[in-house]
């Protein structure tokens, strides 16, 4: 177990390295901050001026070697247009995406596992495939689009909820669904289809013939097993969540760092950006290793190691 | 053994209705299985033997197959008529199954204890240390060594051998007048094979439960069983005890059966014989009798309509149109 | 003599200040006023951290500039200056501080402070655009007495009140010295003080910056709201949504969304003369493109006279905008004979494709040719792509082989520098802010060694690219308001004739409101952001929206 | 089991039609503005003209046409994805699942790299940095989707080594290459096929979701998701500009992943794990 982890976050560290010298270059393919800093009747002068004041004068390999001896440090450096540590930035914007993905997941599985489930024990008939329509639909729709819709529905004719921004419980509804959507969809497709495998297992028959009442059989016997492909998608989703909020956060104005790495993005604030990914990556990485331990702890028959 | 049948199969009909068709993989099966005995049900794989026994258990896969006709009658009662709620009832309690794989037949996710202590709550509510107890007691029972460790340990932690030691823990745990071992041994290795075996003729001699033993191994018959029916092609063929089918085995099928196994009797260099052809498809049986096609004394008429069922000795009947003639 | 003829333009405006802050005196504030922005940019309040807009927008809520806006005509007007006088030698500055002004914490607001906050905003570890050139022009900032701050150049600086404004730069904004000094940088990044008319109540990063109005009267006017919210909303339809729901009074929106928001049955207020959507040509003199068509001015006038800018407007524009006059003028720009231009320019600048047609043929292009068009959209001013497509389209319809390549405005200015080969023989779709002085501008698009550098550079400058040179020093050298005119003028007049820069249309600023929460009020001339506004946009009942 | 989802199969085909034959079917030209007939609602609606049958967007344009047009954009985005995305992802997972070892882990590692960094930021990036255009989006998408594929067909091959064909190809002394091309690819086809079906509503809806973000394919080119993405500011006064476009992707994805379920079903139950 321990030397398992201990393998694992070796493994991440040499990965977060990869992603911070991709970015960091990547990054400084897009441009320059300067150009997009300075009104667009600056004079050369000002632009020396400003990459000085920026710091951002230099090779791009000194520039290079700076940052990871600092990252090593553990200092990601400054944010360019907001003049504070990057981390600093990431972390007071962290929490607002945080509070945004634990519902997103609840909903998800609280719609999509049992939905997935109800779909598998009538497979073929006409609940699954209204079921299967309904996961499809979530599937299939823009994010933003349904997000503009809900917003126009709900907040602007029927006036039920606000538009966006954090804010009381009703603030979260329309975010929370616009960014559960396509995630129910994914639990329920997924829990449907690992049901029908356990449904026709062996084991399942046996818990049967023990004379177990039907309810215990499946959300007992059966569930448990169906969830554990389930659960290895979820570090993937999780992730995509944090990542992925990007567009529910640009649609309700969410300040969360979907939208901060958006920013960073088109505002070339490399310091930022690279800080950005490096840590949502150390985010994933943690959310993954919880997810493998918690799998071992869901199917015995893993072993850590 | 009393001669009391504790459980009446008469004319069940199990059809599978597949995207290729409908497969008549039980077509009018009927037998007994009287109190405290041993009944081997007999037949080359795919002849519905593990589907006569789901049938009787009422646990078809669902959607594709189904009982159509026929009664099952346990302790004289039709069940197949009862409601799904009272037919878990009897299930575990009256009539219980062991499984053909151990491998896959345990819940992979629960520890053995957990899986016997279900079975085990059903027949008698307790305190969860009585009821583990018990359950330490049902792997005692079936020759499980240690078994307070055993009990927290999971599927995957035992051999193949004691996963199926625990599955018949289970299926008996309920203490049910009837089990169904649908070829419990075929997945195991052969030495395991014989102590299972042992191991569950002990447990019926002291349970005094029936066994309907489903097997295509006529040695296990041979070795296991009271009386013998030989299926084929969704039907049986030909029934009668043990000692007198290999005596005096009547339907060719049969005959050629026990040609093809090694004499019990140990006479070294037993001649083998093979049965030549395939068994026909279920899914569009020949006319007449559905051994014609590979039967050597194959004459005019066979193929004409199902032959009859014939006695040709005591308790001993035979699906033949030449018995019929004589 | 003019000098005194400047100072009472000055005082005239400045009365005009007091008449229309004069009744908000009356009543105490109340209530919040919501506005939705579609970026809060940096979201720093350290004026020498923030670029124009975030200076703009929400800066100059809490921040006075020492030079500051003519609210009704746009441009200059007084700020934390009442009056500024040039002296006779052209080498100095003087102003006079309005009296009686206070910072947030109490601490009077004298010239030591604007002498403290100049230098701070030349540092070197500010931001400031202007810093670089600020260090070069001044020389030396004394204090004369407490009211009274000379700023001495190393030449004559005509422009220097202009570059210390807000219309036109972040410069201008004065930072308390003593508290700054006191309590240092990092807290005063964190509780910034400033004079204006709002207090920094707080910020929360990526959402929302919280203002409330000062207890006391000010120059600017009294604030009708208790507190102003700015918020960061990015995408434009929930913007508009919030207006609609009432979640905001006032969200600033683009041409795309004016129409569907008019229709939403809110007001749409707009700004004129908020900047120029323009199409320019770089690399022209460059002999690599000698031959091609469009280093002929005639051709390139041919393609201003494919644009039906009535269409763009309408349609494009939703009607928002008016027709352009020349490159980087507007109605409020300073020393130039904008009458002259106005005439001039509804000819220059009408739709005939016919006469563009013939042109092209007499040129020798009868069956037009291949135009590559860089398309270029700043961020927020979406519609830029729009009118880049629309006129693609236009030109395409007198036959011209248009191929269209968008850019991100972060990787278009890299294009603009060294040989600019990417931009070179390209049509290019361009915007120029509006601010009120035409020399600045044109500087840094034609002069040989600016960014732009559209009629030569240093290695190469045609006869075009010399004339402006010329008229370009005589203009800011010259200090008499009549010959600077005159100068000013020719200077218009020459890049005009060259069709090198060609105005599409007089873009304006948007702003839906909803007027349940806000009552009537005007936006500053040429000024797209409302910062220095919020003080004067009265409740509802105070001045309803006349339907 | 499922019938044939004949409903599914026709929308498919018509997209394909509308994709291949669209200059013959488009009423007009997919990026001509009528500046004068803008934001006109489709014909059944009052004020609309049987001229535009669906009505026209923010510039004139028919969106009969665009959405005509626009099928073919999004298709050959999602095909080229497909290909290459799959393509690789489907060499990776081979190669890694088979030869094992430290290849494996290495390739692996590098998939779990590709999950945590976000795709969607790398297509910006790329976006900025080449331009909009075709070849950024199908790349930007590709990356989005090969660590899925190379993850699956990974444990598709990890289950075909056990096989008893592959054992025999190794006695036979086939060189593992041989193997991989002649036992294992043609045994993990239908997992592939059955994957790229599954993906390509993954891929339109990427496409639209990096419109909207302002790394799509540029405009005037009409791409479903695009038109989407622009309609979205005007859902109050004329729906139609980006609801239909809307209801094209959601039918599309609707009909694919149907067919994709169905293919599944007959193809390969063990795919249902993934």
């Amino acid at each position: 177990m321990g030397g398992f982890i201990a393998r694992r976050l070796l493994q991440g560290l040499v990965l977060l390295v990869l992603v911070a010298t991709v970015v960091f270059f990547l990054g400084r393919l897009t441009g320059n901050p300067v150009d997009l800093m300075l009104p667009e009747d600056a004079t050369a002068e000002d632009r020396a001026h400003l990459i000085k004041a920026l710091g951002l004068d230099g090779s791009l390999i000194t520039q290079y070697r700076a940052f990871i001896g600092n990252a090593l440090k553990g200092d990601l450096g400054t944010s360019l247009r907001m003049r504070q540590p990057a981390v600093d930035v990431f972390l007071s914007r962290l929490p607002n995406t945080l509070v945004l993905i634990p519902w997103a997941l609840l909903l998800a599985m609280l719609v999509g596992i049992p939905l997935g489930v109800v779909a598998a024990l009538n497979r073929g008939r006409i609940l699954d495939r209204t079921a299967g329509t309904i996961a499809v639909l979530g599937i299939a729709t823009p994010s933003f689009w349904l997000g503009i819709v809900l917003i126009f529905v709900f907040s602007v004719e029927l006036g039920w909820l606000p538009s966006g921004r954090m804010g009381g419980p009703e603030h979260f509804v329309l975010p929370v669904i616009t960014l559960g959507t396509f995630l129910t969809a994914g639990f329920m497709r997924l829990t449907r289809s690992s049901m029908l495998d356990v449904l026709e297992s062996e084991y399942v028959k046996l818990a049967r013939i023990k004379g177990l009442s039907e309810s215990v059989v499946i959300w007992k016997h059966c569930l448990r097993n169906a969830l554990i492909p389930v659960l290895t998608l979820w570090g993937v989703f999780v992730g995509n969540l944090i990542t992925g909020a990007i567009v529910t956060e640009t649609v309700f104005a969410w300040p969360g760092v979907g939208r901060l790495t958006y920013e960073a993005v088109i505002y070339r604030d490399f310091p930022l950006l690279q800080a950005v990914i490096i840590l949502k990556a150390i985010l994933i990485l943690t959310i993954n290793l919880v997810v493998d331990i918690l799998y071992a702890y869901v199917d015995p028959r893993i072993r850590l190691s | 053994m009393s001669n009391e049948n504790v459980l009446e199969v008469r004319d069940l009909v199990t059809h599978l209705f597949l995207r290729r068709g409908v497969v008549k993989a039980v077509d009018g099966v009927s037998f007994d299985l009287k109190r405290g005995e041993v009944l081997g049900l007999v037949g080359e794989s795919g002849c519905g033997k593990s589907l006569t026994a789901l049938s009787i258990m009422r646990l078809l896969p669902k959607g594709s197959a189904r009982t159509l006709r026929g009664e099952v009658r346990l302790g004289g009662e039709n069940i197949l008529t009862r409601s799904p709620r009272e037919m878990r009832e009897i299930r575990g309690r009256r009539i219980s199954m062991i499984l053909q794989d151990p491998q896959t037949s345990l819940n992979p996710v629960f520890s053995v204890g957990e899986q016997l202590r279900e079975a085990i709550f059903r027949r008698r509510r307790g305190s969860k240390a009585e009821v583990m107890q018990e359950a330490a007691g049902a792997l005692r029972r079936v020759e499980i060594a240690a078994p307070d460790q055993r009990i927290g340990q999971f599927p995957h932690q035992m051999s193949g051998g004691m996963k199926q030691r625990v599955v018949g823990a289970i299926a008996i745990s309920g203490q049910p007048e009837v089990l169904i071992a649908d070829e419990p041994t075929t997945a195991l290795d052969v030495t395991i094979q014989l102590q299972y075996l042992k191991l569950l003729k002990r447990l019926q001699a002291e349970t005094g439960m029936a066994i309907l033993f489903i097997t295509h191994d006529f040695g296990v018959v041979a070795r296991m069983c009271n009386r013998v029916a030989v299926m084929y092609a969704g039907r049986i063929v030909e029934c009668g005890p043990v000692a007198r089918i290999f005596e005096h085995p009547s339907h060719p099928y049969t005959q050629a059966l026990i040609a093809s196994v090694p004499r019990m009797s140990g006479t070294v260099g037993g001649r083998l014989t093979t049965i030549d052809g395939q068994p026909p498809s279920l899914l569009n049986l020949p006319a007449g009798c559905r051994f014609a096609a590979r039967c050597g004394h194959v004459q005019a008429g066979c193929r004409d309509g199902y032959p009859p069922t014939v006695m040709v000795g005591a308790e001993h009947t035979a699906d033949c149109w030449r018995l019929g003639r004589q | 003599m003019q000098v005194f003829r400047r100072v009472g333009v000055v005082a005239l405006a400045l009365f005009s200040v007091l008449s229309l802050s004069a009744p908000s005196w009356a009543q105490e504030p109340k209530g919040t006023l919501i506005f939705a922005v579609e970026s809060l940019a940096a979201q720093t309040l350290d004026p020498i951290l923030e670029t124009r807009p975030g200076n703009a927008v929400y800066q100059a809520p809490m921040y006075d500039s020492l030079v500051g806006f003519d609210l009704d005509k746009g441009g200059l007007g007084p700020g934390v200056a009442e009056r500024w006088v040039m002296s006779e030698d052209g080498l100095s500055w003087t102003f006079h501080l309005r009296p009686g002004q206070t910072f947030h914490n109490g601490d009077p607001l004298t010239a030591h402070d604007v002498k403290f906050s100049l230098e701070r905003q030349m540092s070197p570890k500010s931001l400031a655009a202007a810093a670089g050139s600020m260090r070069r022009s001044i020389k030396s900032i004394d204090v004369v007495d407490d009211l009274t701050v000379r700023v001495n150049t190393n030449e004559p600086q005509l422009g220097l009140p202009a570059a210390l404004s807000r219309a036109v730069a972040p410069e201008g904004s004065i930072m308390p010295k003593k508290y700054l000094e006191t309590v240092g940088e990092e807290e005063f990044r964190k509780k910034p003080i400033g004079s204006g008319p709002w207090k920094f109540v707080r910020s929360v990063p990526g959402d929302r910056i919280e203002f409330e109005a000062v207890s006391s009267a000010h120059w600017r006017g009294r604030p009708r709201f208790k507190s102003l919210h700015i918020l960061q909303i990015p995408e434009e339809s929930t913007r508009v949504a919030m207006v609609r729901t009432g979640e905001a009074a006032i969200a600033s929106i683009s041409p795309e969304t004016v129409l569907g928001a008019g229709r939403g049955g809110i007001e749409v207020m707009t700004v004129p003369g908020t900047m120029q959507a323009v199409f320019q040509f770089y690399g022209t003199f460059r002999p690599s493109v000698q031959n091609d068509p469009i280093s002929k001015p005639r051709v390139r006038q041919a393609l201003s006279l494919a644009i039906d800018r009535q269409q763009v407007i309408e349609h494009v524009m939703a009607g928002k905008a008016q027709m352009p006059r020349p490159f980087a003028t507007f109605a409020f720009t300073e020393s130039l004979s904008v009458d002259r231009w106005k005439r001039w320019s509804e000819e220059a600048y009408r739709y005939d494709p016919a006469l563009a047609k013939k042109i092209l043929a007499e040129e020798g292009y009868p069956n037009g040719f291949e135009l590559k068009f860089a398309n270029v959209a700043l961020p927020g001013t979406q519609f830029m792509i729009s009118i880049g497509t629309a006129i693609a389209d236009m030109w395409t319809k007198i036959g011209v082989k248009v191929t269209i390549k968008h850019y991100e405005w972060g990787v278009f200015p890299p294009m603009q520098r060294g040989e600019q080969p990417n931009l070179t023989g390209w049509a290019s779709m361009f915007r120029t802010a509006g601010r009120p002085d035409a020399p600045w501008r044109y500087n840094t698009a034609f002069s040989p060694d600016s960014t732009e550098r559209m009629l030569g550079d240093t290695d190469n400058c045609p006869e075009t690219c010399k004339k402006f040179v010329d008229l370009y020093k005589a203009v800011i050298n010259e200090r008499d308001p009549g010959k600077r005119t005159a100068l000013n003028d020719s200077m218009v007049e020459l890049i005009a004739e060259q069709w090198i820069a060609v105005p599409i249309i007089e873009g304006m600023g948007y702003y839906a409101i909803n007027s349940k929460k806000v009552g009537e009020f005007a936006a500053i001339p040429g000024r797209h952001e409302l910062g220095d506004v919020f003080e004067r946009i009265p409740h509802p009942d105070q001045k309803p929206w006349k339907k | 089991m499922r019938s044939m989802p004949w409903l599914s199969i026709l929308v498919i085909a018509t997209m394909l039609c509308m994709a291949i034959l669209a200059p013959l079917l488009a009423p007009y030209s997919p990026i001509d503005q009528t500046l004068r007939d803008k934001l006109l609602p489709p014909f059944w609606l009052e004020g609309g003209s049987s001229k535009y049958i669906l009505g026209t967007d923010a510039f004139g344009r028919d969106i009969l046409s665009r959405l005509i047009y626009g099928a073919r954009v999004s298709l050959i985005v999602a095909g080229l994805a497909l290909t290459v995305g799959g393509g690789v992802g489907l060499l990776i997972g081979i190669v890694a699942g088979y030869l094992g070892g430290i290849v494996e882990t290495m390739l692996m590692r590098l998939v779990d790299a590709a999950f945590t960094f976000p795709a969607i930021l790398f297509a910006l990036l790329l976006a900025v940095t080449m331009g909009q255009g075709l070849g950024t989006l199908v790349i930007a998408i590709s990356l989005l989707l090969w660590a899925s594929f190379a993850r699956i067909i990974r444990g598709e091959v990890l289950a075909l080594k056990q096989r008893e064909f592959v054992a025999l190809a190794k006695v036979r002394g086939c060189s593992e290459l041989r193997i991989m091309l002649t036992h294992i690819l043609p045994n993990v086809l239908n997992t592939f096929m059955v994957l790229v079906t599954l993906n390509i509503g993954v891929v339109i809806i990427a496409e639209a979701a990096l419109s909207f973000l302002g790394a799509g394919i540029p405009p005037p080119t009409p791409t479903w998701g695009l038109m989407v993405s622009e309609g979205r500011g005007r859902i109050a006064e004329a729906w139609w500009v980006s609801l239909i476009p809307g209801l094209a992707i959601t039918s599309l994805v609707l009909s694919v992943n149907l067919f994709g379920d169905w293919l599944r079903d007959r193809l390969d139950p063990r795919l249902r794990q993934q």
